[in-house]
C-alpha cells in the first residue's frame, strides 16, 4: 500500500477532509468516502459519462482522476442541485418531459448538460444532441432527453429572465 | 476495476518534476490530463509503480503567441481551453476543426493538449494535426532543454524521441505561411469514438494557384502518425485539379500508408477511408488557401 | 494474428544462426526483460515488465526452441503472463545465405493473445507487434556488428 | 378507455428521488463491516484447471477469506433451471447443462469465476486475486456454431459426448406439399451475431447474514426478487422466511438481470453467512463483458414458398441457436423464435426446426427482444425478397399476406416460451401498416423525395418492417393493495421495477378504481418482504400480469369501501361513488366519508370484527393468463447511406403500435424509444467480436459501441387501441417492441438508398467496414 495523501474538498459548498490512498478514484472518494451516492458508475473507463461531475464549474469524468488531484478544488454532484420538494429547473424540466426510465445515467446526464443549459437558452435539437453525445443512456433512446434539455433551457431561461 | 496501487508525486514546479524523473525514469508514469493513462490503470492494463501528477504545476497551462506569428501551447493546456482559444481559432482553424473529434466535451475538459502528444497513440489526433502543421516540441530535462521537430518525434506506437526523464514542456506551432489552406477530417463509427482514419492538411499555393508547399498527415494507418509525403510531392507545382487530388490521394493510400486492420476496418476498408478522406481534405484545404489572397 | 515478414542482416549465416539461438540475445531485444533462467536444453523462463502505451506491467515469459536445423531454421515459441492477460507467439525462423556477409531471415508464424490485452487492445496489437519485431531485427543487427567487430581482429 | 388517472400522461411518482439523487442502488448500501468481493476470472475461454493456489492471496493485508469451488462444499452444484424445457412438443431434445457457482475443473467461456477475495476493500480485494495463480492447460474453444455439430470438435462436456444442447422440430401443416405446388421458393442464409444488454448499471450484491435474527438480508440487482429468494433458500438450506431479497432501483435490466442461480449471487450470500459479515460484489463493466449473459447469435436457412400472386403458401426455417457454455433458461429464445417468425402473416404450412449449440462463450438468456428479432428479420427478409422477385410493392406483399382483424383468435399451432399453442388474441395489422405508411408518407417520398434527392446525389432509402410482440406470459403475478388509516394507499406487488415507471402505472391502475390521487399511492416492487408470491419482470409482461393483478386487488378493496360505506352512508352500494379519497353519495356529496376514516373503522380497536369478515381495507389477487398477449406494430424508417464513407444515419423513424389499452402513453412511448435505442444498436454498431479462441476483442465501450444521441434519429408513435381480451383492462406488454422490427427495417432501407448495387443483406448488426465489403463484393459479382 502506498503513503496515504490528505484531500481537501469542497463538495456542493460544503468543505471535507479525508485522508485516502492515492489511487482512490474520485467517484469513489464522493460515493464512499462522502456517502454521496448520487453520483454513479458506469464503466470506468470515461466512456459512458455515468459519473460525471462537475470540478471547478466543468463538466469532467469522476473515475478518470484520482482523489486527491481533487485536494483544493470545488465539486458539485447531483445532490448539490434541486431537493425532492424543491427541484432544480432542469430536474423539473427532466420529471416533465419523462426524460429518465431507471434513472440511473441521470445524475451523470444533468451534469454533464447543465453548463450548456445555463448557457444555451434556445438550443437546437441537432445540438442538443451533440451535447448529450458523451453520456449514455440505455433505457430512453435519448428522445426525451433531448426534449428535456430543451425545456431545461427555456425554463432556466426564463427564470433568469424573472430574475432581473 | 481498480487500479493497482502506485506512489504519489504532485509536485508544484517543473524543476521539481524533472528532480523526481530523472530519479524514477522508467518507473515512474507521467500524468497529465490522464485521459487515457487512468482508464488504462483501472483495467489494471497499466501498473506503473509511481505517477508523477503536472496538475499542480500552472505555469505548463497557457497559449501564448509567437512572434512569427504562430503559437505557443504549454503542454498542461486542456484541450477544451485549446478549444475555444480565439487566437487558435484565427491562427489554426485546422485545431479547431479537429478538436471535436477529441472523445466528449467531459474528456476535453481535463484532456491535456501535450498529454496527446506525448501519449503519441497512432490514433491519436493532435499527434497527426501537429505533425501537418510542421510544430515542433520543447521537451525538458535537468541536463537542459531540446526541441525536436515533428518529423523526428514519433518514433513507434507510443513511442517518441522524449528520453525516460524527459518531460515535453510546450509544443511550439509556427504560423502558416500566405495563401494556406488547412482541413481536417476524419471517419468514426459515431461520435468521440476512435476515428477510423483522420488526415489533416495543409496546403500552401503559389500566386498562380500552383502547389507551394503541401504536408498531409494521417492518423490510425501505422504504427505513428503517417506524413504522406509520396502524396504531397506528387502535388508540388501542380494545380488542385479532381486529377491531381485524385492521384494524390491514390498515392497516400497506397505508397505512403500500408495500414493494418482491426475489429472496425479491414485493410481494405482503411485503404479505401484514406482515399476519400485524402481527397476531401486537399479539396476542402485548396479552397480555403485560394479564399486567403494574402 | 498471422505474422510474416523477413529481414536482411549484415553478416554470415552462422553469426545470425547463434544469434537467434542465444536466448540472452534474443531477449536483449525487448526492452525491460529482467532476467532469463535456463530450466531445459531448449526452454528458458524469465520475466519481462513492459512499457508500451496503455500497458506497463509485468510478465512471467517462457521462450522454447524447436525443430532445430542448424543453421537453417528452428522454431520459436514464445510465451508470456501477465495481470493484463496473456501472449504467445509461435514462428518459424528460416535463415538464407544470400551473400557472405548477408543472410536473409524469413518468418511465418501465428500471434495470439488473450485476456485485457486482446479486450481491451485489440485495435493496437497489429502495430505494436511490427513495431516491436522490427525494432527487435534492428536491435539483432547491432549487436551481430558488435559480435562481428569484436571477432575480427583489427 | 382512458379514465380519470388510467390512460393519462402522469409524471411518475419515482422521479424526484431518481432526479436528487436519492434513489438508493445496490451499490449504494452501506453497511458496518461490510466485506467486499473480487472475483478472478478465465482468460482462457476452454482450459482444464490443473491446479489453483490461492495462498499468497490469503497471506494478503486486508483480505479476510479466498474461497475457490473446493470451498465451497455442498453449495457447489450446477443451479436448476430457470424454466424447463417445453412439454407438448413431441421429440425434444434437452442436455441439461447449467451454471456452477465457480469453475472446478474446466473453464468454459473467457470471464467465468474461479475463484473469489472477500477483502476489506475493493481494491484489496482486486490485488489480491491477482495474486492467486492458477495452472491451465488450455483446450481449443469451440466458437463457431455450424464446426460445433461437426465430427472431431472439441467438447464443453466430454459426458456429453456431444455440443448438441438441444433439438426441437415444429411444423403446422406440410411445408414440402406448400413447396411442391408453389410458383415460386426464396430462400435465405441469415446471420445474427450477438451483442449485449449493457444496463448502464452493471449487476451487483449485498448479502447480509444476520446471526443474532438467524435472516439474510440481500439486496440485488435483479428482475425476480421472489425467485432469487426461493432459489437462495434452496441452495444455503434456509427458509424463505429467513431470506429478504430487495431490489431496490435497479439501473436497466433488458433481460440479463432475470437470470437466477448466477455464480455471484450464490457465492456473495454464501460468504456473509461463513464470516457473519456483509458482502458486497459490484460486477465492473469489464466483467460484465465477460460474465453477464448475452444474446442474439443465430443462423438461419429459410425459405418461403409462394403463389405468382404473392400469397404465402408456406415457410420453412431451419436454424442453429448459440446457447454459449450453458443452457440454464432452456430454450425460451428458440420458441420465441419459431412463434415469431411468422408473424402478423397468414402461413398454412410452416416447418421451424432448430438446434442449440453450447460453445465457449458466456450463456445466452433473453436480452429485450429475445428470439423475436431474428424471427421477425428472417420473416421480413423473405418477404423483400419474394417482394423483389415477383415485382410486388413490398408493403402490398406484406398486406395481402397479413392476419385481418376478423380473423382473431388465430391459431399458429406452433408452442411457445409459455408452452402453449401459440395464439394471437386481437389486432388490427392492416390499419397499422397504413398507419406507418402514411407517417412515413410512402408513396410520396418513393415517387417524389427519392428521386429528388437520387438528383442532388443523396442515398437515401426507406424500409418498413412489421412485426409482433409475444407478451404478458403467465404464470402469474399478484398485488396485495391496503388503504392505511391515514387515508394513504399502499400496494405492493412481487415484480422488480427497471425504469418501467411501475411506481406510477401501477398507482393509476389503483387509483383509477379507488378514486385516490396517484400521488398518494405508496408502491412497493421488488422487496420479498412486502409480498411473497410472484415470478418476475420479463418478456414484457410487468404491465400487463402484475397490473391486472394490481386491477384485481383494487377492486376487491373497491368492494369492500363500497360494502362498509353504504351502512354508513345508508345509500345503496350503487349510488356512491369514490374520489377525491372520499367515498361519496352521488346525487348527495355532502353525505360522505374518507376512506381514511372507513379505514379506521374497518380496523376497529374495540368490539369485533363481524365474523366472516376481515379487518382492514385490504386484498390480495392474482391473475395469471391462460396465454401471452400480443402487441404489434410496423416501423418505418428513411436511412441516408454516405457513399464516401459507407456510414449510415436513420434520419425518420415512425413506428405505429398497438398495445391494447394504454396505463400512461408517457411511460409507454419511452419503452418504444428505448427499444428502438438497442434495435439501431443490433442494426448498426453492437457486436461482440469473438476470435476463434474465445477471447472477446471489444469488452469496452470503446470498441463496443452503444448508439448514442446524435446516431439515433427522432422517433414519431401512433397508437392504436385494440384491447386484448385476455385480461380486463386489456393491457399488452410493449417492453420489447422497438427493438424487434429495427433491424429488418435499417437492412432494407440500405438496400432501396443503394439501388445501384441490387444489395442483399442477409445479416445484422452490419457496420460501416461490413457494408463495405458487402458493397465490394456486389461490385465483382
Amino acid at each position: 500500500m502506498s503513503e496515504l495523501v490528505k484531500v481537501q474538498v469542497t463538495v456542493n459548498g460544503t468543505r471535507y477532509e479525508h485522508t485516502v490512498e492515492p489511487r482512490m478514484l474520485l467517484v469513489d472518494f464522493i460515493r464512499h468516502e462522502l456517502g454521496l451516492t448520487g453520483t454513479h458508475v458506469g464503466c470506468e473507463h470515461g466512456v459512458c459519462g455515468t459519473c460525471t461531475i462537475l470540478l471547478d464549474g466543468k463538466p469532467v469524468r469522476s473515475c478518470l482522476l484520482f482523489a486527491p488531484q481533487a485536494n483544493g478544488h470545488e465539486i458539485r454532484t447531483i445532490e448539490g442541485l434541486g431537493t425532492m420538494d424543491n427541484l432544480h429547473p432542469i430536474q423539473e424540466a427532466f420529471r416533465e418531459a419523462h426524460g429518465l426510465q431507471c434513472g440511473f445515467c441521470t445524475p451523470g446526464v444533468i451534469m454533464s448538460v447543465l453548463p450548456f443549459v445555463e448557457q444555451n437558452a434556445n438550443p437546437t435539437e441537432e445540438e442538443v444532441r451533440e451535447a448529450l453525445d458523451g453520456n449514455l443512456c440505455r433505457c430512453t433512446g435519448y428522445q426525451n432527453i433531448v426534449q428535456a434539455v430543451q425545456l431545461a433551457s427555456e425554463m432556466v431561461a426564463s427564470r433568469k429572465a424573472e430574475a432581473r | 476495476m481498480k487500479p493497482a496501487p502506485f506512489d504519489y508525486y504532485a509536485p508544484a514546479s517543473v524543476d521539481e518534476a524533472l528532480d523526481i524523473l530523472s530519479e524514477k525514469g522508467y518507473d515512474i508514469k507521467v500524468l497529465a490530463g490522464g485521459q487515457s493513462l487512468v482508464p488504462s490503470m483501472n483495467f489494471r492494463l497499466a501498473q506503473p509503480p509511481a505517477l508523477l501528477d503536472l496538475n499542480n504545476i500552472p505555469d505548463l497551462a497557457y497559449i501564448k503567441p509567437a512572434p512569427d506569428g504562430g503559437v505557443v501551447i504549454g503542454a498542461m493546456t486542456r484541450d477544451s481551453d485549446v478549444e475555444h482559444n480565439p487566437m487558435v481559432a484565427e491562427r489554426f482553424p485546422v485545431i479547431l476543426q479537429a478538436m471535436p473529434f477529441i472523445a466528449h466535451p467531459q474528456i476535453r475538459n481535463r484532456g491535456t493538449f501535450g498529454g496527446a502528444i506525448a501519449h503519441a497513440d497512432p490514433a491519436g489526433h493532435l499527434p497527426a494535426v501537429t505533425l501537418a502543421l510542421n510544430a515542433r516540441y520543447h521537451i525538458r530535462s535537468k541536463n537542459g532543454d531540446r526541441w525536436v521537430g515533428c518529423d523526428e518525434f514519433f518514433l513507434g506506437p507510443f513511442t517518441t524521441a522524449m528520453e525516460p526523464d524527459e518531460l515535453l514542456v510546450e509544443v511550439e506551432i509556427p504560423a502558416l505561411p500566405a495563401r494556406t489552406g488547412t482541413s481536417y477530417h476524419q471517419m468514426a463509427r459515431q461520435a468521440g469514438a476512435q476515428a477510423l482514419v483522420g488526415v489533416a492538411a495543409v496546403v500552401t499555393l503559389d500566386p498562380g494557384e500552383r502547389v507551394a508547399a503541401a504536408r498531409i498527415a494521417l492518423l490510425s494507418v501505422g504504427e505513428t502518425p503517417v506524413l504522406a509525403g509520396r502524396a504531397a510531392a506528387s502535388l508540388a507545382g501542380k494545380l488542385l485539379t479532381p486529377e491531381t487530388i485524385e492521384a494524390a490521394a491514390e498515392a497516400a493510400a497506397t505508397v505512403d500508408t500500408d495500414p493494418g486492420g482491426d475489429i472496425h476496418c479491414s485493410p481494405e476498408y482503411r485503404r479505401h477511408l484514406i482515399r476519400v478522406l485524402v481527397a476531401k481534405s486537399l479539396e476542402e484545404a485548396g479552397e480555403r488557401a485560394r479564399g486567403k489572397r494574402g | 494474428m498471422k505474422l510474416e515478414g523477413d529481414y536482411l542482416f549484415n553478416g554470415p549465416r552462422e553469426e545470425v544462426w547463434a544469434m537467434v539461438r542465444d536466448p540472452e540475445v534474443l531477449a536483449s531485444c525487448l526492452p525491460g526483460t529482467q532476467s532469463l533462467k535456463q530450466i531445459s536444453p531448449n526452454e528458458y523462463e524469465g520475466g519481462i515488465y513492459v512499457r508500451i502505451g496503455p500497458v506497463s506491467g509485468s510478465f512471467a515469459g517462457r521462450l522454447t526452441v524447436s525443430n532445430e536445423v542448424p543453421p537453417e531454421s528452428c522454431t520459436l515459441t514464445v510465451e508470456g503472463k501477465g495481470a493484463a492477460g496473456f501472449a504467445k507467439g509461435v514462428g518459424n525462423v528460416f535463415l538464407e545465405a544470400q551473400a557472405p556477409d548477408k543472410t536473409l531471415l524469413k518468418y511465418t508464424g501465428e500471434f495470439n493473445i488473450g485476456g485485457k490485452l486482446a479486450a481491451i487492445g485489440q485495435r493496437l496489437i497489429e502495430s505494436v507487434g511490427k513495431s516491436m519485431i522490427n525494432k527487435g531485427f534492428e536491435t539483432l543487427d547491432k549487436t551481430l556488428q558488435a559480435r562481428m567487430a569484436g571477432k575480427t581482429p583489427n | 378507455m382512458a379514465g380519470k388517472y388510467l390512460g393519462q400522461r402522469l409524471k411518475r411518482n419515482e422521479d424526484p428521488r431518481l432526479l436528487t439523487g436519492q434513489a438508493l442502488f445496490v451499490d449504494d448500501v452501506q453497511l458496518p463491516g461490510m466485506l467486499h468481493a473480487a472475483f478472478l476470472r478465465s482468460d482462457y475461454a476452454h482450459a482444464w484447471i490443473k491446479s489453483i493456489d490461492p495462498s499468497a492471496a490469503r497471506q494478503h493485508p486486508g483480505v479476510v477469506a479466498v474461497y475457490t469451488a473446493a470451498d465451497l462444499g455442498k453449495i457447489w452444484k450446477p443451479g436448476p433451471l430457470n424454466v424447463p424445457p417445453p412439454s407438448g412438443i413431441p421429440g425434444v431434445v434437452f442436455n441439461q447443462r447449467t451454471q456452477v457457482p465457480m469453475a472446478k475443473d474446466k473453464v468454459r467461456h473467457q470471464g467465468e469465476a474461479v475463484a473469489v477475495v472477500i477483502a476489506e476493500s475493493r481494491y484489496i480485494a482486486e490485488d489480491a486475486a491477482a495474486e492467486i495463480v492458477v495452472d491451465y492447460e488450455p483446450l481449443e474453444a469451440v466458437i463457431d456454431l455450424e464446426k460445433a455439430l461437426g465430427e472431431g470438435s472439441p467438447l464443453l462436456y466430454e459426458d456429453l459426448g456431444t455440443n448438441l444442447a438441444s433439438f426441437v422440430h415444429q411444423e403446422n401443416g406440410s411445408y414440402a406439399e406448400a413447396a411442391a405446388r408453389a410458383d415460386l421458393i426464396v430462400k435465405t442464409h441469415i446471420v445474427m451475431e450477438r451483442g449485449t444488454a449493457a444496463a448502464l448499471e452493471n449487476r451487483g450484491y449485498v448479502a447480509s447474514w444476520d446471526n443474532k435474527s438467524q435472516s439474510l438480508t440481500m439486496w440485488a440487482t435483479t428482475q425476480g426478487p421472489i425467485a432469487l429468494r426461493n432459489g437462495l433458500a434452496t441452495i444455503l438450506g434456509l427458509s424463505e422466511h429467513q431470506i429478504r431479497v430487495i431490489a431496490p432501483f435497479v439501473g436497466g435490466g433488458f433481460g440479463p438481470k432475470i437470470l437466477l442461480y448466477q455464480p455471484e449471487e450464490i457465492v456473495v450470500s454464501w460468504a456473509s453467512l461463513q464470516l457473519g459479515r456483509p458482502v458486497k460484489w459490484i460486477e465492473d463493466r469489464q466483467e460484465n463483458f465477460g460474465d453477464t449473459s448475452q444474446e442474439r447469435r443465430q443462423i438461419h436457412e429459410a425459405e418461403m414458398a409462394l403463389t405468382r400472386d404473392g400469397k404465402i403458401l408456406g415457410v420453412k426455417d431451419v436454424f442453429i441457436h448459440d446457447t454459449g457454455a450453458y443452457n440454464s433458461y432452456a430454450l425460451t429464445i428458440p420458441l420465441n423464435t419459431q412463434t415469431h417468425t411468422t408473424g402478423p402473416y397468414k402461413v398454412a404450412n410452416y416447418l421451424t426446426e432448430y438446434r442449440v449449440v453450447f460453445t465457449n462463450r458466456i450463456l445466452v438468456t433473453p436480452l429485450r427482444g429475445a428470439g423475436r428479432t431474428y424471427g421477425t428479420f428472417v420473416m421480413e427478409r423473405l418477404m423483400d425478397k419474394a417482394a423483389k422477385r415477383l415485382g410486388m410493392d413490398r408493403t402490398e406483399i406484406r398486406r395481402m399476406n397479413m392476419i385481418q382483424p376478423d380473423e382473431f383468435p388465430y391459431k399458429t399451432g406452433i408452442v411457445g416460451q409459455d408452452f402453449a399453442k401459440n395464439v394471437l388474441d386481437s389486432g388490427n395489422y392492416p390499419a397499422a401498416l397504413d398507419k406507418a405508411k402514411e407517417m412515413i408518407g410512402y408513396e410520396a417520398f418513393l415517387k417524389e423525395e427519392q428521386p429528388r434527392l437520387r438528383a442532388e446525389g443523396k442515398h437515401v432509402g426507406l424500409g418498413i418492417s412489421f412485426f409482433t410482440e409475444g407478451s404478458g406470459v403467465g404464470p402469474y403475478e399478484g398485488a396485495r393493495i391496503t388503504v392505511e388509516a391515514s387515508g394513504k394507499v399502499n400496494l405492493s406487488t412481487g415484480v422488480g421495477t427497471q425504469g418501467q415507471g411501475h411506481f406510477t402505472s401501477f398507482a393509476q391502475v389503483a387509483a383509477e378504481q379507488l378514486g385516490v390521487d396517484p400521488k398518494n399511492i405508496f408502491v412497493t416492487t421488488g422487496d420479498t418482504e412486502a409480498f411473497h408470491w410472484g415470478a418476475g419482470t420479463f418478456a414484457s409482461r410487468g404491465a400487463t400480469v402484475a397490473g391486472s393483478a394490481v386491477n384485481a386487488a383494487a377492486l376487491l378493496v373497491r368492494q369492500k369501501i363500497l360494502k362498509m360505506a353504504s351502512k354508513i352512508l345508508e345509500a345503496p352500494e350503487e349510488e356512491l361513488e369514490l374520489a377525491d379519497g372520499m367515498v361519496r353519495v352521488a346525487d348527495i356529496p355532502s353525505r360522505c366519508i374518507s376512506l381514511a376514516e372507513l379505514a379506521v373503522k374497518a380496523n376497529p380497536s374495540r368490539g369485533a370484527v363481524e365474523p366472516g369478515t376481515e379487518p382492514g381495507l385490504e386484498a390480495t389477487a392474482y391473475f395469471g393468463p391462460p396465454y401471452g398477449a400480443t402487441a404489434y406494430g410496423c416501423c418505418a424508417m428513411i436511412v441516408e447511406v454516405d457513399p464516401d464513407t459507407f456510414n449510415a444515419r436513420i434520419q425518420r423513424l415512425v413506428m405505429a403500435h398497438d398495445c391494447g389499452t394504454v396505463l400512461n402513453p408517457m411511460i409507454l412511448e419511452g419503452q418504444i424509444h428505448g427499444g428502438v435505442g438497442l434495435g439501431l444498436g443490433n442494426s448498426f454498431f453492437e457486436k461482440l467480436e469473438m476470435d476463434d479462441n474465445g477471447q472477446l476483442q471489444n469488452a469496452s465501450f470503446m470498441d463496443y459501441l452503444i448508439p448514442r444521441a446524435s446516431d439515433l434519429p427522432p422517433i414519431e408513435i401512433a397508437h392504436l387501441h385494440t384491447p386484448s381480451p385476455l385480461n380486463p383492462l386489456g393491457i399488452k406488454g410493449v417492453g420489447e417492441a422497438g427493438a424487434i422490427p429495427i433491424p429488418p427495417a435499417f437492412v432494407q432501407a440500405v438496400e432501396d438508398a443503394l439501388p445501384e448495387y441490387n444489395l442483399e443483406i442477409s445479416e445484422a448488426p452490419l457496420s460501416p467496414n461490413r457494408l463495405f465489403q458487402i458493397v465490394q463484393a456486389a461490385k465483382q459479382a
